[in-house]
């Protein structure tokens, strides 16, 4: 057994100051909606599709809205109200408004409005509570695999290609395929729609995509035996649009941080926090599993030296999930292996960091990402790299294993990277099944003594966030060493104050309904 | 007297001078079978390798296979007639940049520098330009000659010509990391032309950098340098004090 | 009518189709520079890799430096005419094995093995001939209709052909795994001469194995049938009864 | 610290049975001198080169003494009693002879013989001494690596191109370089002539070559701060004359088994095991470690299943080490990393015999050999099957640590392939540099019963083979499932009882020298 003596003192003493830390975020931010809250609220009452210039209805919807200074009122009931004085579906609203055939105004009657919304909101988490047992239902069936689970990326930037990789990397063994977005999607104050083949870097999150992918996963998963969980990024300016597609198409799993937008995509803050808190309610009732990004900040600030930010935000990433419903093992609070390789000793300190996660969150279903930053392209030294990160991952219990490729430093992965990765990872899981139980670090040594370090460091950052709150901890760049104020960055003009009479349905149902 | 010039023909080495070993591994999207892995035998063959050999064939499911590949390369190149552009300057230490820019200028060189377009890598860009630097590097912000201005992330061409009208910048630094699909080459050709449109782009010192860029290529592209990995501040302060001087000599 | 070939031309696949991607590896002798990279890379042009890239590049010391390098393969394949020879045969069990030498010979088959020459490599023809085989395939001495014989390592190539002659074998299997510099084919083309020589080449059923054997090089060397890795017993008795009942028909 | 718990009583019961063993086959054999014992020490006594066939001299002069029906008395004295007789040198003797100008004979005076022999012994063994001596101060000046050291091969066939290879090697951070011999040199019953540039698959083992490598080395090793030590083959059927000849050029190790040659080369018994006791004996005045070949059982039979043998040999090895004169430290006991890679767990029991061997002999200079048997042209799950195996080495406490190449089943290195071998142990070694201080194995886990079981087995294989003898034992087909028996296998012609007054001055001056 790998565990190391910690102190459970510090841990709770950590965990403390990271839930007084979300919560007061959480109370400041109550007070705002955003539009890509109220467009995944429409979406999620069955807006979809684009207008001639391709631009979403629940985008021209929204628009409308604010418009007519409605929006801090909650689309829902708004919508509700016009359905129920037409006769039409929520689509059918959002087509006649784009058409300028309709133009939206308070609900005649508003406690009737809210009751068809809710009526509505009740009918699509149906839905997504039947995809959920879907879910279970084909694990239950064709079964899944032992963890640490293979994770997996594709991302030519064309979905039908896309699904030809994925679908040999499942064959392969992976157990997860990622599809990674088109560079700069995150940044679009929409979702595209349909089936897209033109990405660069990896390939438009669109509910047709989800759609076309899940299938061909299903099936593929039906022949070899094991469910194939799909991931995409629940991430950028429309985070809450894209956990309600996923919902709706049953992905299994979203990158979704609490402050990642922030700090590496310089999106406003409050937008970033209003955000983040739909859309992890929408992950949490579909049974989603969320993965932080943690990683992140190693790739920029140095692995070793900031090894406490990472639990530091490990911990607020937790307690952020606990306010949206979200269970341990929907957790995938993530972390890395981007230790410099010419560092003495560098392995110990990565097995300690490892460790120490794992200890600190028994049951979160923790995501481990393998080097990046100190990959090159010496291709034969990164298959070493990444082997020694599988040996760590499997070592120290890990769940959801990002796969490493030799060509990192290169290209997105070509089809045999990614073949090899998996024998990388399979050999060595293989081979070293049983070493977690055999292996014991020695009290008081070096692996023991850095992940106490690593944890005191974590209890003293998380005390001064507390004291300065996290928006000023953020602007003095604690994490990743980068640094966004309050009122900075991207997004910010789709913050709206709610108006006391703000009405959205689905929290209610959402965070009763997850279990 | 003409100069004589010695040929210096390079090839592969394995374990013996010119017997062209090279290693080669590619994926065949077809199931493997005898005819497969011929198939890749002669890709090689093709390719201009003799007695190849396919030391490694596995089918990866779904119609690809896999396979690693030796031979011996028959082409050879002459490495006296191998001259890469490179810019021209000496690269000096801070100390020496400073001075130099006080001596030619006279005044702080102005340096504007952002990931362009979609590209938000912004560690190759901030190693050049920030304070802390890299690897022992530090950055332009520390020379005290220089006024570094680092727009970071995802910046819009149009809003970094705008900045450097407004800042009347000497040197633009843009920074490519993403290559797929050459949309590196889009946006950086976009960025001069509308340089040009403006008509500054005679006035400003053009650069890119990024771990895919090479001189070459930045000259091909109409850039005045291009720097790849392994660069750090002082090698482009010292190309742009060298261009600028270059520049203003006339 | 005639038939109607359908061309079927492939290319490498890296992440979309006909990409043409390929990973290549090798040294040159020369210490690195801007140069010598850039011979690297016309290197790959040369072998008909459009926009390679010299991903890495870095130096060994003594005048070496090590290149990896990836580009898209201009060259293609036409995948339906290849026709890669084979050794015509259905490959049966032991059982069937046995019975079908019972029936056609009407005795046992006596079957000769070595690794000849310098070769020691006996792991390989051991495999195929000794009781205990390989990965779960018994060895041809467990075949009761086949008398075995193993000469075992480094026998000489006349030492081999007085024994065939001595124990009146029908089959002769040679296995060669040491294949630097070629000696392989060296050893193969004394032995094959040596059976000529003696005049018993029609006699007998000259086989060779090994790792980087292929039935095409056998043929090409006079040899009736070579095989590669993943050998099995029942794969060259198949074959050594189906030839000698061809023999023996007329 | 890796310590397992193991039962002291065992190992020393299994050191005993294998003290007996040896020591039984010594008394047998020490009635028998052969052919290359006494070309040996002709070339001690200072007779090299070749007639017009390229027939060695040393082989000639052995080959009339066994015409004229003396070499049961010994060449030394004969030769030394011609020198005196007609003022030759030794070289003169043999040139004269080779020449058919001089009949040898019984020295005229038999005394005075073994006298100008002792005395021309004597200086050779100076002369070896001030090499030793050399290789101390060298070693003091330009100092030596740390261990693991990292060996690696060169052999292009050209002793020409080896040395470009060694050199390079050496800048790159090899700590040892061995030049592998021709395929087929070990039978041949000489000693090839001269610098040689045609080999396959490695390089003639000749004097001349083994003097070039040696030059070249110690330039590199001078220019780089780090002693680099020559290795070759002290095996086959000449094993005694380059055990003499390496001693010469101040080589540093040998590959010297005491049963390689029987099991994997065929060669008969009784002319191994006296062979084997000559040239240690020079191995061991010479200063050189020898590496042991074990390693060997595992390339023929089963890792797992043969684990035990490896041991079994190892302490027969030991014995016979001793009874040479060699010391622990110049015992280079070889082991292994050979267990399949789709063997789940199959690291845990790598672990387990590679811990087992070191500490049953831990002063002993152990020799780790890579993978070889499951390498394939999948040069990339090569490299990580390597890098586990540097995992390995580095966690036990390794000494002689063979690099394993990723082109291991394709062809002997290219440059290249040492290149990236040199960057993955060093890699490994130095990110998990303290790491043996920190692993423990957990008490009665399975790793240490793994280790206890192989020593349980071990001790029951050496009383069986004490039963009946080391070369029934080898009839048997106990080591690498290959069965050998006393009178068959090559070289059994040059077994040569010795005559009652049989003299060779070598033994008495180098078994009371060495140190
Ligand atoms: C860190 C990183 C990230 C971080 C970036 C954080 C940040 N703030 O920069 C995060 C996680 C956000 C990220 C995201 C993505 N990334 Co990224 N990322 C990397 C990674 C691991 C390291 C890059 C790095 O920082 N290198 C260190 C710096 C110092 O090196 P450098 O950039 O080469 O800079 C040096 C020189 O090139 C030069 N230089 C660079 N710029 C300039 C400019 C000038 C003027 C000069 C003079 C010199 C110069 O000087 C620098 C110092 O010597 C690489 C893989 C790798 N190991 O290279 C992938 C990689 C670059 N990313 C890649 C991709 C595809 C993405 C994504 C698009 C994936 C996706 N779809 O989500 C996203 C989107 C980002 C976007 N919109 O651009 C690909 C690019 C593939 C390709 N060739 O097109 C890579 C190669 C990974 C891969 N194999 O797929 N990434
Ligand atoms: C084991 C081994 C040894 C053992 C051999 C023990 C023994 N009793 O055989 C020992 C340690 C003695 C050894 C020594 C040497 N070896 Co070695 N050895 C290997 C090794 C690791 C494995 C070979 C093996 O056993 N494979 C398993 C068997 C089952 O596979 P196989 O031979 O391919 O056989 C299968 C098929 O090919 C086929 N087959 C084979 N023969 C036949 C015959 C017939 C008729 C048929 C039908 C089928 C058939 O069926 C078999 C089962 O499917 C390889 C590296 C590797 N991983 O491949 C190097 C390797 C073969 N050895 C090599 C060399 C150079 C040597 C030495 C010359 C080195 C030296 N200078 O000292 C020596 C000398 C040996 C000599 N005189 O030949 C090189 C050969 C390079 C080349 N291509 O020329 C290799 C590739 C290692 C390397 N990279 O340098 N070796
Ligand atoms: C939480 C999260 N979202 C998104 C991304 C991907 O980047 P982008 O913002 O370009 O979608 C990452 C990358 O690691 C991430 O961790
Ligand atoms: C002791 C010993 N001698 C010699 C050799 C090499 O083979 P050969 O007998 O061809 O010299 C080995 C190979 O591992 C060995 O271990």
């Amino acid at each position: 057994m790998t565990q190391l003596n910690l102190d459970q003192g510090q841990i709770d003493r950590a965990r403390e100051s990271a839930r007084r830390i979300a919560h007061r975020v959480f109370d400041d931010m109550s007070q705002y909606t955003t539009t890509t809250v109220e467009r995944a609220t429409l979406r999620l009452m069955g807006v979809d599709g684009v207008d001639d210039n391709q631009i979403p209805l629940p985008n021209r919807l929204v628009a409308h809205l604010q418009e007519q200074k409605l929006l801090q009122h909650g689309a829902a009931a708004i919508v509700a109200g016009a359905m129920d004085e037409y006769g039409l579906s929520a689509q059918q609203v959002a087509e006649a408004v784009a058409a300028g055939k309709l133009v939206l105004g308070r609900p005649k009657n508003d406690k009737a409005a809210r009751q068809s919304a809710e009526a509505i909101a009740a009918k699509m988490c149906e839905h997504i509570a039947t995809q959920r047992t879907v879910r279970a239902q084909q694990i239950e069936k064709v079964g899944e695999a032992r963890t640490p689970w293979l994770y997996l990326i594709v991302a030519t930037g064309n979905i039908y290609e896309d699904i030809v990789q994925a679908r040999a990397a499942a064959e392969q063994g992976a157990d997860i395929v990622a599809v990674i977005r088109s560079t700069g999607q995150s940044l679009l104050d929409y979702v595209p729609y349909g089936a897209t083949t033109e990405g660069f870097g990896g390939t438009y999150a669109t509910q047709e995509n989800f759609r076309l992918m899940r299938a061909a996963l299903d099936e593929v998963g039906a022949k070899i035996g094991r469910y194939i969980r799909l991931t995409n990024y629940c991430s950028g300016l429309c985070m809450p649009e894209i956990a309600a597609m996923g919902a709706m198409e049953r992905l299994d799993m979203m990158l979704n941080d609490s402050m990642y937008g922030i700090i590496f995509r310089d999106i406003n803050m409050k937008r970033t926090f209003i955000d983040q808190f739909f859309s992890r309610m929408v992950n949490a009732y579909a049974g989603i599993i969320i993965n932080t990004g943690e990683d992140n900040y190693l790739t920029t600030a140095d692995a070793f030296d900031a090894a406490h930010t990472v639990l530091a935000s490990q911990l607020i990433n937790e307690q952020f999930a606990w306010i949206s419903g979200l269970k341990p093992d929907q957790m995938g609070l993530g972390h890395a292996f981007e230790i410099n390789p010419d560092l003495e000793n560098g392995f110990l300190w990565e097995v300690a960091h490892a460790q120490l996660v794992r200890q600190v969150f028994p049951e979160a279903c923790l995501k481990y990402m393998p080097p990046t930053k100190h990959m090159t392209g010496n291709i034969f030294k990164g298959h070493v790299q990444d082997a020694l990160f599988n040996v760590v991952s499997t070592l120290t219990g890990q769940n959801i294993h990002l796969l490493g490729m030799m060509t990192e430093a290169i290209h997105t992965p070509f089809i045999q990277d990614r073949f090899l990765a998996i024998q990388n990872a399979k050999y060595v899981f293989g081979t070293m099944r049983d070493l977690h139980e055999e292996v014991e670090f020695r009290a008081g040594g070096r692996i023991e003594s850095r992940a106490q370090q690593v944890l005191a460091e974590t209890v003293g950052i998380l005390g001064e966030i507390e004291k300065i709150g996290l928006p000023a901890a953020i602007g003095r760049g604690t994490f990743a060493d980068i640094s966004r104020t309050m009122d900075g960055g991207k997004g910010l003009d789709g913050v709206i104050a709610k108006s006391p009479d703000y009405y959205n349905p689905f929290p209610d149902l959402m965070l009763a309904g997850a279990n | 007297m003409t100069q004589q010039i010695t040929e210096n023909w390079v090839k592969p080495y394995g374990d013996t001078m010119n017997d062209g070993r090279v290693q080669l591994s590619f994926t065949l999207p077809v199931a493997l079978d005898e005819n497969a892995k011929e198939a890749a035998r002669q890709l090689a063959l093709e390719m201009g390798l003799d007695e190849p050999a396919v030391v490694h064939a596995e089918d990866m499911g779904q119609g690809f296979s896999f396979y690693v590949l030796y031979g011996q390369c028959k082409h050879r190149v002459d490495l006296s007639r191998i001259k890469v552009a490179k810019p021209e300057f000496e690269t000096l230490d801070k100390d020496a940049i400073n001075a130099l820019i006080a001596e030619k200028m006279g005044r702080k060189m102005v340096v504007l520098g952002a990931c362009i377009e979609t590209d938000a890598h912004t560690v190759g860009i901030d190693a050049i330009m920030n304070m802390k630097g890299y690897n022992g590097h530090k950055g332009l912000e520390s020379y005290h000659e220089v006024r570094a201005i680092n727009m970071g992330a995802q910046v819009d061409s149009e809003d970094l010509v705008a900045r450097a009208i407004e800042e009347q910048a000497d040197v633009i630094l843009v920074s490519q990391v993403v290559t797929q699909k050459n949309i590196h080459l889009d946006n950086l050709t976009r960025l001069s032309d509308l340089l040009e449109a403006e008509g500054i782009r005679d006035r400003v010192i053009l650069v890119v950098g990024g771990p895919r860029i090479s001189h070459e290529l930045a000259k091909e592209l109409g850039y005045d340098a291009g720097f790849g990995t392994k660069s750090y501040a002082e090698d482009v302060a010292s190309f742009a004090i060298h261009e600028w001087t270059k520049r203003h000599a006339a």
